[in-house]
Formats: C-alpha cells, structure tokens, sequence
C-alpha cells in the first residue's frame, strides 16, 4: 500500500530521512525500526572530512529553526570503511547525500561512492552553509547541469538531486538538472535566513547566516514542488517542513512521489515512522490502496 | 553503549520556585526514574505548539526510582523555560530521555564543582554516590543564589562556598578555592559542571592535583541524540565529540587542555 | 530619539505599517492613535478599481500566513477623492503603494498621486497576486529598473520600490533599483506558498498560490535586509515577521533605516505602537539617546 | 457606525461540552459585556504562542451585562477550536471586540432562523428582544444537535425544530418549513445565521412574504476589522463590502438576491 520506486530504489514507504536531519541512521534506531524506513539519506558527505563552521550552529526561529552545520562529516572514505558497513544490517536502502567544491569533486564522489550498499546518490548542491562552491552550483543552471553530467558519468546507481529554494525559477533549475540526467529531484534545501542577537549585536549564527527548515517553511516548499512537479517527468521528492502525516499528504497531492522528514525528528524522533503509519490511515479512511493514488492529484482540481 | 531512550508524557507533580529565577520541577516519570544515571539529561519539549519549536535539554537533577519520580532544577532565561515555568501541577510534559552519558561513579572520595545552574546535575549525582563522602564546592554571584545550600545539606559532608561578592562563603570564584580544597582533601575524583572558564580551572587544578576530572559539557542542541551535529567540539585527540551523545560528560583530558 | 528621515519622508518613529495590513488607517484608529506612528502606508492601489481574488483569500500557516487577497482596492481615482481627505486630519506621512501591470500604469498612477497629502510612493514590483506584470517586474532586475525610471520621470515625491523576496539576487534588484533612482528599498513582500486541503484535495486558496508573511518569515527577511543594507547607499525598510520591538530591532541592527509592522497587526491591533514604544524602551535601557545609533551596527561584530 | 473596540485579557470562567464538540465558554468580560450588540463578535486569541498565530473570530453567544459576563458557544473544527476547548476556569483568554455590527433590534414580532453553530449569535439576539415574542425555528442533522431547545426555551416563545433525519421536529431543512411558518406567523423581521445555502432560502422566503430580513455571514477573517480585505464579498449595488466590519450583519437585500 505505501512501496514505492523512487527512480529504480525500492521503498516499502514514501518516507525518508533528510540529510543532515538523521545522522547515518543509528542515532535514531532507538526510536524507529530503520528497516521501516523508506531510505535513509545520510548526513551531507564529502571527499574529506570537515568540521563544519565555528560558533553556534542552530538558532530557533518562529516554527522553524536556522542552522549552519557547515558540512561537518568524516569523509567519504571514512563513510565508507567504518558507517557503511554498519548499515549493512538493516533492510532500508541507504542514500548518501553528497557536496563537492568543483564539478570534478563530485564525479570522484560518484565513483568513489558507487558501492554495493549505496542505493542512490543525492547531490546537494545547495547547501548554503558551504562559501566555497555550493550555493553557486544550486542557484545556477550552468553549473548544476555541469556537475549532474560529471556524476552520471561516474555512476550507474540513480542520482538524486536536491535543488535550493533560493531562486528565482525553481522550474528552470529542476528542468535544467532534468536533462543533465537526473533520475529524481528531491525539494527544498533550507531558504537562507539570519537571526542576530539583539543583547549583544552579533549574529546569532557563527557563520552570520543559515538554512531555515522546518514547519515555517512549508507553503514555500509545497508551492515548490507543486510548481516542479507540474514541470518535469522524473519523480519528485518533497519535504520542507512535514511534521505529521497531514503534511506529507499534501506533498504528495502537489506531486511529490516520495517525501523526507528532517526537522521533524528533533522533535517528535518517531516522526519519520508516524508519518508513514499516517499516511496508511488516511488511505484507509478513504478507500484507497495505494500512495500513488494521491500523488499529485491537487492537478484534477485545477483548472 | 546504547541506552534505553523514550518519549514520555510525564505528569507535573510539583513546579516551584526555590531561588532567583530558579524553579524545581517535579515528575512523575517512572520509566526514566528507572535508568536515568547522573550526568544524562532529558530533552523536554515545553508545549505542544509549532513555536517554540525544538525540545530544550535539562539535566536531570534528582531521581527517586523507588517513586517513580524525577526533577528538573532549571533557570528561567528564555522562552521555554519561561514556558516551563507555567506548568501547574496536572499537567503533562513531553520528556525525551534519558539522553547523553553520566558521570562514572567509581570515586570513593569524590570532589563536586559547580557553578551555578550547573549545580543541578550534581544533585543527582551526589545522591547516587551516597553514602560514600561526598564533598562539594559549589559557586554563585550572591548569597541569594546560594539556596543550593538546602538542598545539598543533606547529601554531602561538607559543604564549601564561594560567591563572586562575598556575601557568603568565600569571596571569589569556585576556582579560587579549589586549589587549597584539592590540596587538603585527598579526593580521588573531581567531578564538574558550570560555565566553560569555570570548567577549564577546575580541570587544570585537577591535573596538577593528580586527580581524576570529569566535566559536563553544554552546547546549543536540536536533535539531542548525536544526528544533528550542531552540538560538536573537538576531542584532543583531533577526533570530533558530539556534547550530546558522546557526553555531556567527559573527561576532562579529553574535551579540555 | 525615535525620528528619523526617509529619503526625505519625515517620521515621528521609525515604525510604518506594512502596506496591505493597516487598510487606509483609520480601520485601526480605534486600538491606536495614528498620529503616532512612523508612516501609514495603504493598502496596493491600481489604477482602476480590483475585486482581487475569488474564493478563500488567506490561510494560516505555522506561525505565518498565506494571502492571496489579490490587490482588492477601489483604485487611484477613489482613493484620492474619498480616502485621501479623511486621512488628511492625521499627522502622518501617508506612503501609496502602487501595482501597475504595464509600465505606464506605473509612470500614469504616480503622475495622478502626486499630490499634497501623499508624502511618498511605495511601488509595489513584488505583489504575487496579480498575474499580469506583478511578478515579472519584481524578479526581473530590466523591467522593474523600467518602471522605476517611468515613475521618477513622472514625480518629484520620494519613490520607495518594494523588493520581493523570490529572487535569486536581491542584492542585484535592490542595487539596480537604487541605479535606476529609488530613493529608498522596501523589503521584504511576501514568499510565494501554498496549501492544500487534504479532505478536498484542492488548494486552500482560490488563487492556488498567495504570499507568505508572519514571523515565520522573519529570518530570510532579516537575512536579505542585511544583504542589501550592505550594498546600497539609499535608506532599506526592514520588513517581514516583525512581532515585537526585539524583532524591529534585529532588523534596525540587520541595517534597516526604518521598519514596517505587517501581520502583526491582525494579531497584536497596537502592534505598531507597542513596538516603536518598545524600541524607545531598549534604547533607554542602553543609555541611547538615537535610534539611528543602531542601524547596521551588526556589522561592527562581523569581520 | 464607530463602536468602541479594545483588546481585554479576561478570565476563564467556565467551559463546558454543552453537545457534540460544542462547548460553551463563560467569561468574565465587563467591558465587552457593557457594549456588545447581538450579532457582533470576538476575535480570540487562543493562545499566546506564535503557532497558531491567527484570532478566530467568534460570535457573542450570550451577554449577562450586570455580572460582566459573556459566554462564546463553539463548535471544535480545527486547531483553534481545540485548544478554546482546553481552556480551564482561572486562565485567561486574549479577546479583541466587539467587532463588526448587529443586528437591528427594531422587530416587534421577531422570527429568528439559525442552523447548527448558527444559532449562537441567536442566543443574544433573543436575550436582546425580550419580553418581545421570539419565535424561532432551528435546524440540525440530528436530535442530537438539538440541545439548542435547552438554551432556547426560556428566550423564546415558540420553537419550531427541523432535522435533516428527522430525529426531531420536522424533517428536512429550516427552509422547508419555514414558508408555512412565515405563512401564518405575522413575523415583521426574520433574522437568520447559519450555512449560506440556508441564507439564501430564507432571504429568498423572506422576500416572497415581504418580510425584512438580516442575515449573518461568515468568511476567513484575519484582521476582523477592514483592514486586511480577505472578507469581502459583492454587495447587489456593485459595492464591495468587508464581512468583518460592514457585516457580519446585512440586510439580505444588500448581498444575498
Ligand atoms: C546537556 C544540557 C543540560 C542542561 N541542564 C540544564 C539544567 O539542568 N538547568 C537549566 O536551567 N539549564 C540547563 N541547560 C541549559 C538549558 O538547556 C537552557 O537554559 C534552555 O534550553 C534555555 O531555553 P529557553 O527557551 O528558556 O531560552 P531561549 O534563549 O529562548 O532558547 C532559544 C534556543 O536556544 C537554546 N538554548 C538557550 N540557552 C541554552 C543553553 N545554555 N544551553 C543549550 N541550549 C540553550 C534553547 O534550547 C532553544 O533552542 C542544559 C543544557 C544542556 C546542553
Ligand atoms: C463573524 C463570525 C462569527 C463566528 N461565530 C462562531 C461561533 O459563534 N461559534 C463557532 O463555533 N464558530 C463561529 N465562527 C466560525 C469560527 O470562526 C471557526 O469555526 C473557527 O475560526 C475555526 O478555527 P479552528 O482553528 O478551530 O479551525 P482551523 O480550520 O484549524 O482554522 C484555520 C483557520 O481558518 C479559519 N477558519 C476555519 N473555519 C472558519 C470558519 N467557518 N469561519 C471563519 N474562519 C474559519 C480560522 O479562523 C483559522 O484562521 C464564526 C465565524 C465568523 C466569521
Ligand atoms: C541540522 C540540519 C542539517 C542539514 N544538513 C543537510 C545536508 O548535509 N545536506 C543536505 O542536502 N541537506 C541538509 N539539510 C536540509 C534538510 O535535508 C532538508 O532539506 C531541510 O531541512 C528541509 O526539510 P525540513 O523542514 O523537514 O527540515 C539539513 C537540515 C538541517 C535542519
Ligand atoms: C493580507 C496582506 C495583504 C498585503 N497586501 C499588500 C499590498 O497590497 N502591497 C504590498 O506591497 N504588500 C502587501 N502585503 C505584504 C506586506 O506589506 C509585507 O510586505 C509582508 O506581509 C511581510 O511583512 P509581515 O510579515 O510583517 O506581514 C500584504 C500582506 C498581507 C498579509
Ligand atoms: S544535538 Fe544533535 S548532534 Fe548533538
Ligand atoms: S477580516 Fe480583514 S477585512 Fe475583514
């Protein structure tokens, strides 16, 4: 009733992790059964390890929350030798979110990463935490479609990409990245925001600015997704925001064929099961037998 | 090592104030009574709205298992725990917990530093190391935040006090006083919690004291459980600590120099 | 210790009302006295009347809400011969914010407005609601630095042009406005979102998408007014989730020379008041005598 | 007409379920009690929180002016309504009022026609009209939802009930029985709240038996006061009109054909 095939990844629901938001998984599998899991998509991997920015990294903001991470992770060769194996023992497919500096740095990623294990590849290439690179390759078409051929020449498992919200033309980017050879879009990254403190004058933030996730950010993301949906022919995933079922069902209705949950799991750490388990009932409710019976049907409605 | 972790709705017995801004919250949570070790902290959600969103971390200060019940000291400095604040007995509180490691309880004559709100934790633990003599220093700015005194009278054998204007106790800052303790006392395990400058004295006396330290860490927290990494610190051994599941509590040779 | 000078619009407080939450005025003049605040800027004006939009018209959102009011207003003619004489027996500069949907609309509305009792014009290149021109001009740097020349050539008042927020460069729209002659930058309008009613499987709104504002938007508004404050040389209206006189005053310290209270209004009714009394309250807690002592000093803590 | 507004926080005194996810809500409010007019309403604000952010706006269910008491009467739809329902005597509720315009209390003969939560406004409006003779009839899906006889009955003299099963009085919708009412009762105003295809049958009635008629309209509301325009609605003279301010009361000539 809620399997789905996201590009050629099988998933027993539509429901995944967002990166960043679930650490590899463990972390949270005293809370869930990670093989209930649609995917887990990892934190954002790079080719060596980084620490992530200086000072205070989140900041709660009115429903949502701000954070500027930076990208701290062991690396991919660290990811591969020591996380990876680990993860062997649960029955979810495991997709490794991946940031690269150039356009060559992902390729090498790909292949690096192009292991048994490794269900899908999800490039972010809109992390705002990241000065150098990142959010030039999420907010420009060139540079996308650039780094989306160079991992498809390295890989064969399916590509992911996650697109920044901080645009003008979401549709332009997800298309853009559509012919480049993405198997799958997966939609919002976090909107770039600020807090600063008003005590001391300084920004909250050690980097000055952060993503903002979270509820509060939930009509911008479904607009996206709605609007992208409408627009490409590879499936969509959707989050933003999604704290309960009810949120999810709307993603799907805008045509999300899958959806992730982030900052949902800091504060309810069975979200990403409950949403799942949700789903069911609605469909239950109403009769239908399958998830991909909603998805994107807002469209009948519309004229 | 794993811990059991849950999310339960507790049931507020008792919410009072006990000093300046400084409240005691009672609850009924039996399960985590049950498991919670010194040093771990609960993850509490204050209400069940959308703003304030994320859980706020409190250590957990005192453990009646037998009861089923655990409390919370905390200080009133912001929303949520202006929102906390507003509990009334009745109510239901959504804890997330118990989270982090504790403090190692091998001392035979332990040493407790605490400054401030960092006194919380140490209840707790100076109950679980009862009856063995349990010593404390413990610092505040003024004499009216040393109502700790009540409630660590009953724990410990003595009692040392330092406030930053003298109205009690020695006049200074825990540090100041911890050298002449350290030499005089023969601890074997000098446990701490409080502001980082704080934290920092007390490791740097204990290593030249030759004792054994262990510090509590504190840090902007989302998830609590290791999977957010906005809570990291560098280990000295170049490797990466989470302060939440990795500790809060740590030793200090390996968070501090 | 409150007044400040907007392009030459002289305000008791640097307090206005956001245009489109304080209708004309005097529908809030019951909760407070008008002469006290900053500006009143009203409600989008056309050149000929609106309905706006059909069907439902706003929703909330976690800690936010969606209009789609679409510019819903008796027009220009009726605003200078009906409204205009009632406002004039406040002492408060009245601001006009206009929508065009050609560029001539613009030059023609600013001709007509230019007369005593309007103390500035606000243009309004941002509006998601109207789907002609509308957005276009407030996401494309060429069209909207065209509509504010056409409105300069045809008034002498000052011209405030209001920013949207769904670019991917706002620093590039608000510097490109600044060279075509705004003599001051709003920002910011709403984000475009939406919502969809999982009973129906239609959207919340009739006009599928609407605008999100509230304090959810507060920290990507307070991230682009710091961005543009930056690089401009003419005075930035901060604007976007402000709640309380903490929130003004992250924006004031973010570089803007003034703010504007929005949704806050439907909230608090003396939201506007209460926090340009509130701001005056932390300027007295720190010892300052100006509240142009803060603006952009967040950047003194920045290197 | 300006009527004195104003924000009051005022105290809870009672909330209790009166029928199937409707509760009624007594508070204290002298300054709103003084001034409030059948057919006006409060916007309230649920909760001091960021999320939900919106007032909802309710009617004037009952004014008891002397204790400076007002009970609001609702039906639990949503996230607003919920918490209203958990509100406990001795809190306190944020309400701005008396908003929008009443009903005319001119009628000599009075007939008033509400469908479910639409009778609240009713409440008032007979209180007001007494010792004039109030009819009413009232409509509901089931018996069950007639509990409004209990409220009624003291306020009216006669009391007609439609039922969509049939459960109660007669079956069908208020408009099926309302020609015959209208028919033999000398009525001089009807007075209606309730759904709008409801509405539109009465003023259609109304009209046939040239009887003056007011109804009571409803919309998605944020500021309650003119200002947002997210309330308006065609007036028949091509006239916009704002539900929340030239309403929520109109002559059914003025918006319904
Ligand atoms: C492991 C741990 C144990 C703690 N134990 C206690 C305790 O026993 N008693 C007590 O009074 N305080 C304790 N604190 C600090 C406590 O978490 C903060 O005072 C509290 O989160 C403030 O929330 P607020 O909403 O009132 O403040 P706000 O400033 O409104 O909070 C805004 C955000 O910042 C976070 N935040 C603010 N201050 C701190 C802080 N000092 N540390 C971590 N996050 C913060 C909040 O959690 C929230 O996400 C502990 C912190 C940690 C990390
Ligand atoms: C003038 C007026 C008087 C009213 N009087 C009463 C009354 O006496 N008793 C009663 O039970 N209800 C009354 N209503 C309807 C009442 O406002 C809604 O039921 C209530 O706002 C629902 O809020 P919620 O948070 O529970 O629902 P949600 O669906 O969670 O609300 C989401 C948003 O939609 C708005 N909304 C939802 N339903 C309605 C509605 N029917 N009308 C207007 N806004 C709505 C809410 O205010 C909120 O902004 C009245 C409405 C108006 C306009
Ligand atoms: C703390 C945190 C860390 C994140 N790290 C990453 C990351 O490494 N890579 C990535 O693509 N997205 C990252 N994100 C973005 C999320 O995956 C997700 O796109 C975004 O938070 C919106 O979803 P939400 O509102 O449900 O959280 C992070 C988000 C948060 C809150
Ligand atoms: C109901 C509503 C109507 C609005 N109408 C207009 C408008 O006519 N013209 C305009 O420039 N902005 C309009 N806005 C945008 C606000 O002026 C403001 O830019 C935005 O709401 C962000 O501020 P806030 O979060 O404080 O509301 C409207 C906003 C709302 C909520
Ligand atoms: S709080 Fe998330 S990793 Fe520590
Ligand atoms: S609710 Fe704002 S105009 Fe009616």
């Amino acid at each position: 009733m809620l399997a789905v095939n996201i590009a050629g990844i099988k998933m027993k629901t539509p429901v995944m992790t967002a990166s960043g938001t679930f650490g590899f998984g463990p972390e949270y599998s005293e809370f869930v059964d990670l093989n209930r899991l649609g995917a887990i998509v990892v934190k954002g991997t790079t080719l060596l390890s980084r620490t992530g920015n200086f000072g205070r990294r989140i900041a709660e903001t009115p429903a949502g929350m701000l954070n500027s991470i930076g990208l701290e992770n062991p690396g991919a060769d660290e990811f591969l030798t020591m996380t990876l194996p680990k993860l062997a023992k649960y029955d979810v497919p495991i997709i490794v979110n991946i940031s690269g500096n150039t356009v060559e740095e992902y390729g090498k990623m790909a292949t690096k990463l192009s292991v048994s294990g490794v269900a899908g590849l999800e490039l972010n290439i809109s992390c705002p935490n990241v000065k150098q690179g990142g959010i030039a390759f999420g907010t420009d078409p060139a540079s996308a479609a650039a780094v989306v051929c160079e991992v498809k020449k390295n890989t064969s498992i399916p590509v992911i990409v996650k697109l920044s919200p901080n645009v003008t033309d979401i549709v332009a980017m997800a298309k853009t990245v559509e012919e480049a050879g993405a198997d799958a879009v997966s939609l919002i990254n976090t909107l770039l925001g600020m807090a600063i403190d008003t005590a001391s004058w300084r920004p909250v933030l050690g980097n000055i600015v952060g993503g903002l996730s979270g509820p509060a950010v939930k009509p911008v993301a479904l607009r996206m997704v709605w609007q992208v949906a409408k627009a490409v022919k590879v499936p969509v995933i959707g989050m933003g925001g999604i704290m309960t079922a009810q949120d999810a069902v709307e993603f799907l209705l805008a045509g999300a064929s899958a959806v992730a949950v982030g900052t949902a799991n800091f504060v309810n750490p069975y979200a990403s099961v409950d949403v799942a388990e949700g789903i069911k009932d609605y469909l239950r409710v109403r009769g239908l037998s399958d998830v991909r019976q909603l998805v994107g049907r807002v469209n009948d409605n519309i004229v | 090592m794993a811990l059991p972790k849950m999310v339960v709705r507790s049931k507020v017995l008792a919410n009072e104030l006990i000093g300046p801004l400084v409240w005691r919250l009672t609850l009924s949570a039996p399960q985590i009574a049950a498991v919670a070790k010194p040093g771990q902290f609960v993850h509490v959600r204050v209400m069940d709205s959308l703003a304030p969103l994320l859980r706020r971390p409190i250590s957990i200060a005192e453990v009646y298992a037998a009861e089923g019940t655990i409390s919370l000291i905390y200080r009133v400095v912001g929303q949520g725990s202006a929102i906390m604040a507003e509990a009334k007995p009745g109510s239901e509180l959504d804890l997330m917990g118990p989270l982090g490691n504790g403090f190692s309880l091998e001392a035979e004559r332990p040493l407790l530093v605490g400054g401030g709100i960092g006194l919380a934790p140490l209840v707790y633990l100076a109950q679980a190391l009862c009856p063995r003599p349990v010593t404390i220093l413990m610092g505040g700015r003024t004499k009216e935040e040393m109502y700790w005194q009540d409630i660590f009278k009953n724990l410990c054998q003595n009692i040392y006090i330092t406030t930053d204007d003298g109205s009690l106790g020695q006049q200074g800052f825990t540090v100041d006083a911890l050298d002449d303790i350290l030499a005089k006392g023969n601890f074997d395990f000098v446990y701490s919690c409080g502001p980082r400058p704080m934290l920092a004295g007390v490791a740097r006396l204990a290593k030249l004291h030759n004792v054994l330290c262990q510090v509590s860490l504190e840090d902007y927290m989302a998830c609590g459980v290791g999977a957010c990494l906005s809570c990291t610190c560098a280990g000295n051994d170049g490797k990466r600590r989470k302060i939440c599941s990795d500790g809060p509590v740590f030793m200090a040779g390996e968070v501090l120099d």
